[in-house]
């Protein structure tokens, strides 16, 4: 079997996987449905990597699917791409998946009755609708494979149906998503009317070839199908799904859609843009570096003010997933190859770090019942592993060389120019001061102990949507002033009103509370943060990264390779680390530890700067809320591209 | 005019559209989305797509209906064996 | 945000959709106009292929693995309304009570029935003739079985229908429409590859793979469907709270 | 005339979109999707709509006898209503789901996940 041919295999074997876990879950004793799973996604893994050494220069196999490979001209059939991107971000999804399914080992007490494979299975889906979205060249393809992701994150956003916080994230995350999903298929529907064409590259040569470059067709059919990648990617004014879901899903599910599900949606612009756009008739690259520059400025400094104002660990962990992706796309604008390698490399080192810190926060979710700063303080002393693993990602998420996130965040910097370098120093800082806060708080004790005593009693909280929580679940916590109306007896901190998601009172996923971390979710968190340290620290990675950077940002090699005549595109060096850039990075840790130094004092005295309060608001939970903001936000995305 | 028949099931189908997202009971809103599956189910027959118009009428005038009328159904027998004559949690 | 700024928000937002909408829909070709270029294609390869339903082909050949995309959407989705519908630890199951149906209904659904079977079978079989195929079939097919439910009541429905089974049938659908392209691969060509003998063009046999994988997909369709309903169901007839859990 | 096809579409996007975020009961929300997501299908068989065309079926008609609609479009729409079904009972049963653990459908009343 060629290389080619491989392609499809990593979508069909965890397909495959998924539905013999579940046809034969009936029979499968949960620790066989486990092991079976991890094979699976491990393998995956393998076929991508081993795919990935063969890559030379910009451009993989190319492989048409079902063998439509045209004899001349356009085809019938839908492309697979192996390119160094593709093939790269499949090897990045697999192992993430394959850490979440480590990390589950120890998850999830009560499976549905006869489907001891459910939670894997769903795993596999999702890993073979990410692969499947990074590899096709087929924009109709990727829309099926989006939905595909869509669906299966939202029933798992969706798993612990006794949470009634989790209920409702999901449905917000699917009503959202769903919509944008839709705007992107009428943007498929007018590109297809315009080239009669569907793929990537099919469609980018049909507007090349068309005279007069690119009308408000065009530009529509862009601003679209951008409208669902970029709701994907969690951009403001579409980002209001992600730290509803984020805060709500099991902790292995928010390693995958923080670590690598909102990134896919960057990644999509990027594929999109430059193997259909970024020709003579697409999008001027003016308009796309405006929109491109105004979402992530907006997202990034929305997602770090945000960040700083949670109290709810998953929440706080969310929003500093929309800041970075704001980071991700501020970089993009600048729509280089350098820009494209920056970002790649930040991307890949931020999906080990964000994952590892999700994954430290649900050893305290289930060795506590509670992701709350307040109530945590202090408690988290007896785990000190796991708190200087968590302390560890605050410093990398903020930009401590030698961490990948250091590097990607200097070459960004680089490509992005001086004002933009400004916007990563602060946003890095002031995201890792959240953490280093939190960390600060939860596992030594430092600043003041929260006001109040830190449990009442069940009892204390009357009303339809506290009873049903089963009674293992530790107590609900002074602040709950989500449901104000019931709160007559314990009188928060907060004043009643204040729009606050706490962090108490969640359901443990585990059987019972563990008593020490369990060694499965250990070795999944560390081996993640490793993988955040090696992007940085192994040269050998970074030609690679450079390869697929330079293969993901080249118009015409992109449609040349899928026409069959692969050219190769003048390779870009690859980055390395540089002087200034290591001292922008210390720069940021330094500010990130005085931010955090001083934030215990700051938020035991005034509680939440008044200033933030009005965006606090708009995060409303409300679905009616989000889907004007995303109607509107197309709305934006038209005006910027004008 | 050889158009108008397609042209008279779009205004069909957009009234039904329309309709049906201005319906704001659930149990009135799942018949008016079948009545729009229905009125797709026949555009598409005009437009030459029999196919669609096939899994049109099994999904929009069925399926999807069905599944909201059963939802309502379990939404709505909640408050019922709230009331405290029927607190036992039997059926109906 | 209060309803006011959420209406204007969204009256603006609208607003420039609409806008952006005008401004590409006056640039499309016309409509109705002759120039499809994939469509052309999608013909000339459906009928070299020996498909008489172009629909098909491209569904089922030219671009199937869009449809596998597709199944797996259709599978995960039912497979997590399995685990969001499951059985909470706070509730529990009350049989529903038989039901009296008027004889007149109970034998028009009793005669519908097997005839409804039969012809979503037709239309399974004959995906690659004529208009329909597994989706279409299938549904047809779920449809049937729940006229059981109208004619008897939902014990009878629940007999002749054990969800387990039609789980399984919705793995075996899938798992079959997965090896059926593996098959293309073992045979030295690429997945999904149309390898089969083409057959007599419009024929039951024509289409060489597309009429096994119409019916992989009509299976895992129907079960698909069945097994939805039978979530929706059990939620709507028979799962309630445990007593004194809930308010 | 000649835009009006592609204005329906949009129309039933944005009004699906204007009972979305408008609505009362998470059900109902459901619904205005589902209208939404016709706007898509409306969309897509205008685009291949070819006067005078026939059904791109070969068992009746002999092949080249008369102009086919574009049949891609028509299996991208069959695509689409299958996801849409499925998209509808996944976000139904958490609405189910909903109803129970907040005893309310309605969205105004949800207000656990804020700030």
């Amino acid at each position: 079997m060629t290389a080619e041919r491989i392609l499809p295999l990593l979508v069909a074997v965890p397909l495959l996987g998924a539905a013999l876990l579940v046809g034969a879950g009936r029979w499968l004793p949960r620790y066989t449905a486990d092991v079976f799973g991890l094979f699976v996604s491990g393998g995956t893994g393998a076929l991508a990597v081993a795919q990935l050494v063969g890559v030379r220069g910009a451009t993989g196999p190319v492989e048409w699917v079902a063998g439509w490979r045209p004899e001349g001209g356009s085809g019938v059939g839908i492309v697979l791409v192996g390119d160094g991107a593709g093939l790269g971000l499949a090897a990045l999804i697999s192992a993430l998946v394959t850490a979440a399914l480590v990390y589950s080992r120890r998850f999830f007490d009560e499976p549905p009755p006869g489907q001891a494979g459910a939670f894997p299975a769903l795993l596999l889906l999702f890993q073979a609708g990410m692969c499947g979205f990074v590899l096709t060249g087929d924009l109709f393809n990727a829309f099926v494979f989006f939905e595909l992701m869509g669906v299966i994150a939202y029933a798992l956003t969706g798993y612990r149906v006794e949470e009634a916080r989790a209920v409702q994230g999901a449905l917000t995350f699917g009503f959202v998503n769903s919509l944008g999903g839709y705007a992107t298929l009428l943007g498929i529907g007018l590109l297809y009317a315009r080239t009669g064409e569907l793929g990537f590259a099919q469609i980018g040569a049909a507007l090349d070839a068309a005279a007069g470059g690119g009308d408000a067709l065009v530009t529509t059919g862009f601003a679209l199908v951008a409208t669902g990648l970029l709701v994907k990617a969690a951009a403001v004014p579409f980002h209001f799904w992600l730290p509803d879901a984020h805060s709500v899903a099991p902790t292995p599910v928010c390693m995958l859609l923080s670590g690598v599900m909102v990134e896919l949606g960057v990644y999509g612009i990027a594929r999109l843009y430059w193997a259909t756009f970024a020709g003579p008739g697409g999008v001027p690259a003016a308009d796309a570096h405006r929109v491109l520059l105004v979402q992530g400025v907006l997202t990034a400094v929305l997602g770090a003010v945000m960040c700083w104002q949670q109290r709810h660990l998953k929440r706080l962990l969310a929003f500093s997933t929309i800041a970075h992706t704001g980071l991700f796309l501020t970089a993009l604008s600048a729509l280089t190859p350098e820009a494209a390698t920056g970002v790649g490399v930040y991307l890949v080192a931020h999906a080990g770090v964000k994952a590892a810190l999700f994954g430290c926060v649900g050893v305290l979710l289930d060795r506590f019942g509670s992701v709350d700063e307040r109530e945590l303080h202090g408690r988290g002393r007896e785990l000190r592993f796991v708190g200087v693993l968590f302390a560890v990602g605050g410093l990398a998420l903020a930009g401590l060389p030698p961490f990948g996130t250091a590097l990607g965040k200097a070459l960004c910097e680089e490509a992005a120019g001086p004002g933009a370098t400004v916007l990563f120093v602060a946003v890095s800082a002031v995201t890792g001061a959240a953490v280093l806060r939190t960390a600060a708080g939860v596992f030594l004790g430092a600043g003041e102990p929260p006001a109040g005593p830190p449990h009442f009693p069940r009892a204390a909280a009357r009303g339809p949507r506290t009873e049903h929580r089963s009674a293992a679940t530790g107590g609900r916590g002074a602040g709950e002033s989500g449901t104000s109306d019931e709160h007559d007896t314990a009188p928060g901190p907060e004043q009643e009103g204040e729009p606050e998601t706490t962090g108490s009172g969640e359901e443990p996923e585990t059987a019972g509370p563990v008593t020490r971390a369990p060694d499965s979710m250990l070795v999944a968190t560390t081996a993640l943060l490793a993988g955040g340290l090696a992007v940085g620290c192994v040269p050998a990675l970074w030609p690679h990264l450079a390869h697929a950077a330079d293969g993901l940002s080249d118009h015409s090699a992109y449609i040349a390779a899928v026409f069959g005549s692969p050219e190769t595109p003048p390779a870009s060096t690859a980055p390395n680390w540089k002087v200034s850039g290591v001292l922008l990075d210390l720069l940021a840790t330094l500010l990130a530890l005085v931010l955090a130094r001083t934030a215990p004092r700051i938020t035991a005295g005034t509680r939440r700067a008044a200033w933030a309060r009005p965006l606090r608001r708009l995060h409303s939970g409300h679905v009616g809320d989000y889907v004007a903001c995303t109607v509107a936000g197309m709305a934006l995305l038209g005006l910027l591209l004008r | 005019m050889t158009e108008l028949p397609v042209l008279l099931g779009l205004l069909l189908a957009t009234t039904a559209g329309t309709a049906a997202a201005l319906t704001r009971d659930p149990v009135h809103q799942a018949l008016v989305l079948s009545v729009l599956g229905l009125a797709l189910a026949l555009l598409f027959t005009l437009l030459q797509a029999p196919d669609v118009a096939l899994s049109q009428l099994a999904v929009g005038t069925v399926l999807t209906p069905l599944m909201v009328l059963l939802s309502v159904r379990k939404v709505r027998r909640r408050p019922r064996e709230d009331s405290p004559a029927d607190g036992r949690g039997g059926k109906r | 945000m209060n309803k006011t700024v959420r209406l204007w928000v969204l009256g603006v937002g609208c607003a420039g959709v609409a806008l952006l909408f005008v401004g590409a829909f006056r640039r499309l070709p016309e409509f109705g106009g002759s120039h499809h270029p994939y469509g052309a294609r999608a013909v000339a390869a459906a009928l070299h292929r020996h498909t008489a339903n172009v629909v098909s082909s491209v569904n089922f050949d030219q671009r199937s693995f869009d449809t596998l995309g597709e199944q797996a959407i259709l599978f995960g989705a039912v497979l997590g309304t399995v685990v969001v519908l499951r059985q909470a630890r706070d509730e529990r199951r009350v049989p529903p009570e038989p039901a009296v149906v008027a004889p007149t209904v109970r034998r028009y659904a009793l005669v519908s029935l097997p005839l409804t079977l039969l012809v979503g079978l037709y239309v399974v079989a004959h995906g690659q003739l004529s208009p329909g195929g597994g989706f279409q079939g299938g549904l047809v097919v779920a449809t049937a079985l729940h006229l059981l439910y109208v004619a008897v009541d939902y014990r009878a429905l629940e007999r002749l229908r054990p969800v387990p089974v039609f789980a399984l049938a919705d793995a075996f659908g899938d798992v079959a429409y997965l090896l059926l392209g593996l098959a293309g691969l073992f045979a030295g060509a690429s997945f999904l590859a149309n390898v089969l003998p083409l057959g007599t063009f419009n024929t039951l046999a024509s289409g060489g793979l597309v009429p096994l994988l119409n019916a992989a997909i009509g299976i895992e369709v129907a079960s698909a469907a069945v097994v939805l309903l039978a979530q929706f169901l059990d939620q709507a007839l028979e799962l309630v709270p445990r007593e004194g859990e809930h308010r | 005339m000649n835009l009006l096809p592609f204005l329906c579409a949009g129309w039933l996007f944005l009004v699906g979109c204007y009972a979305l975020a408008t609505s009362r009961n998470l059900i109902h929300a459901v619904g205005a999707l589902a209208v939404c997501q016709s706007s898509t299908y409306v969309l897509l068989l205008a685009v291949g709509y070819r006067s005078g065309g026939t059904a791109p079926v070969f068992s009746d008609v002999p092949p080249g006898a008369r102009p086919v609609v574009d049949p891609v479009v028509q299996a991208l729409t069959l695509t689409d209503v299958v996801v849409g079904a499925t998209v509808t009972a996944l976000l139904l049963a958490l609405v189910v789901q909903i109803a129970k653990r907040h005893g309310t459908v309605d969205p105004d009343e949800l207000r656990e996940l804020r700030g």
